[in-house]
């Protein structure tokens, strides 16, 4: 149950090569990771994207991160979670962020590991900024984001 | 009370944090938008469209009805866009 | 786009590294992976299980885990998949199975590596051997896993 | 025809390999099924509930109604458990 947010990157392998020792020593039977990266362009065929920045709202951030992990656990049996969110100048390629959940079965893993994603992308106080070849601009949020938060929502009895 | 500005809000306001008093009648969030937006020219085209800006309230995401008498410290920043 | 079967341990960390690494080259933004473990226990207070030995068919393995992989290929828009699933006795925490996939996108990315998963349950020829206190057992396939895979189906029209 | 046989169809019929030649009334995995049932004990305990089984031709996956004539290689066993 580990969150860090931080500008420095990190080694996923190493990160995970962890995650995994502890979630067998746990005894749990399933590791689902995901890692998200400055993608190099906006679509197979799409302009190239430059470096953006990612601003954030220290101490906000971390609070919503650990609630939004605390979220996880309430909703699934899980034995280990890790958010990682780097914030700063990121060039195409690198690192933005780590989710990895740990449980016995491979469902609570994969869905913990989904779950933790579309929270932090709609409710984790960031924010991008893109360089491109006519500009600079703010990344703007996308409906499709807001409604993948939303389905995780139990209906309202 | 204590109000910091996020991305491009902060760019159209021109500040990333200010420290405000506001008068007894500003009660909500919406309240508070509303008299900041009196402050400059960059703090009304910052904050005056309510629909496209999120707040926060010590830290915890709040609505435009959320109460902000005594708190420490709002945040207004656009929708996030993490991950 | 890369199957192995191999009865040798491999080294997640290492392996997902390099899986990430092409991903970033090829402009990818999101890589979901999955370590399947062999599990301390069944259930948090259930009995411990001992080690497991895994047999499989030499031949079919590879050709059904290929033609596995190249389903999600033609499912989701992949700029890469790894899959590699070990055979032979294993002890509990021992990794059994590491499935990766990058996409431009997360929902590829998730949704492939779950389909992957869900698919070599019930399509690859392996057969898990359990040791337990009253003796060995052959591990009997689980009717939810059919359904899962089932569930990746198109309805007929 | 090479027969294969694994997990516990292997245990029950005692071999994990065999070279057969069935007769020409043998078309589907089913007759083959029912065919190698009649070669031992053994045989009939691994072979006889088809319910029960999977089956291969030629390594891909085969339903018992599956023709086999001309295959070079067919496979029983229980339903998988990878992964």
């Amino acid at each position: 149950m580990v969150v860090r947010v931080q500008a420095e990157d990190f080694d996923s392998g190493a990160e995970i090569a962890a995650f995994e020792r502890d979630a067998a020593l746990a005894g749990a039977g399933a590791v689902a990771t995901f890692t998200g990266l400055v993608r190099g362009r906006d679509g197979a065929d799409g302009p190239a994207i430059g470096a953006m920045t990612l601003e954030h709202y220290p101490g906000m951030t971390e609070r919503q991160l650990e609630a939004i992990e605390a979220q996880a656990r309430d909703r699934w049996p899980l034995t280990g979670t890790l958010i990682i969110h780097r914030h700063g100048r990121l060039e195409p390629g690198a690192r933005i962020v780590l989710v990895c959940a740990a449980s016995s079965h491979r469902e609570s893993a994969f869905e913990a590991c989904a779950f933790l994603m579309d929270w932090l992308k709609t409710k984790a106080p960031f924010w991008k900024r893109e360089e491109t070849p006519e500009g600079d601009r703010w990344v703007a949020a996308k409906a499709s984001d807001d409604a993948r938060a939303r389905a995780w929502v139990p209906p309202k009895s | 009370m204590k109000v910091l500005y996020f991305a491009w809000v902060r760019e159209k306001v021109g500040l990333d944090i200010e420290e405000v008093s506001p008068p007894d009648t500003v009660l909500t969030v919406g309240d508070l938008a509303a008299w900041l937006s009196t402050r400059s020219p960059g703090h009304k085209d910052g904050l005056s469209d309510l629909s496209r800006l999120r707040a926060a309230v010590d830290q915890d995401l709040a609505q435009p009805d959320s109460p902000v008498t005594g708190v420490a410290e709002v945040a207004f920043f656009p929708p996030m866009t993490g991950g």
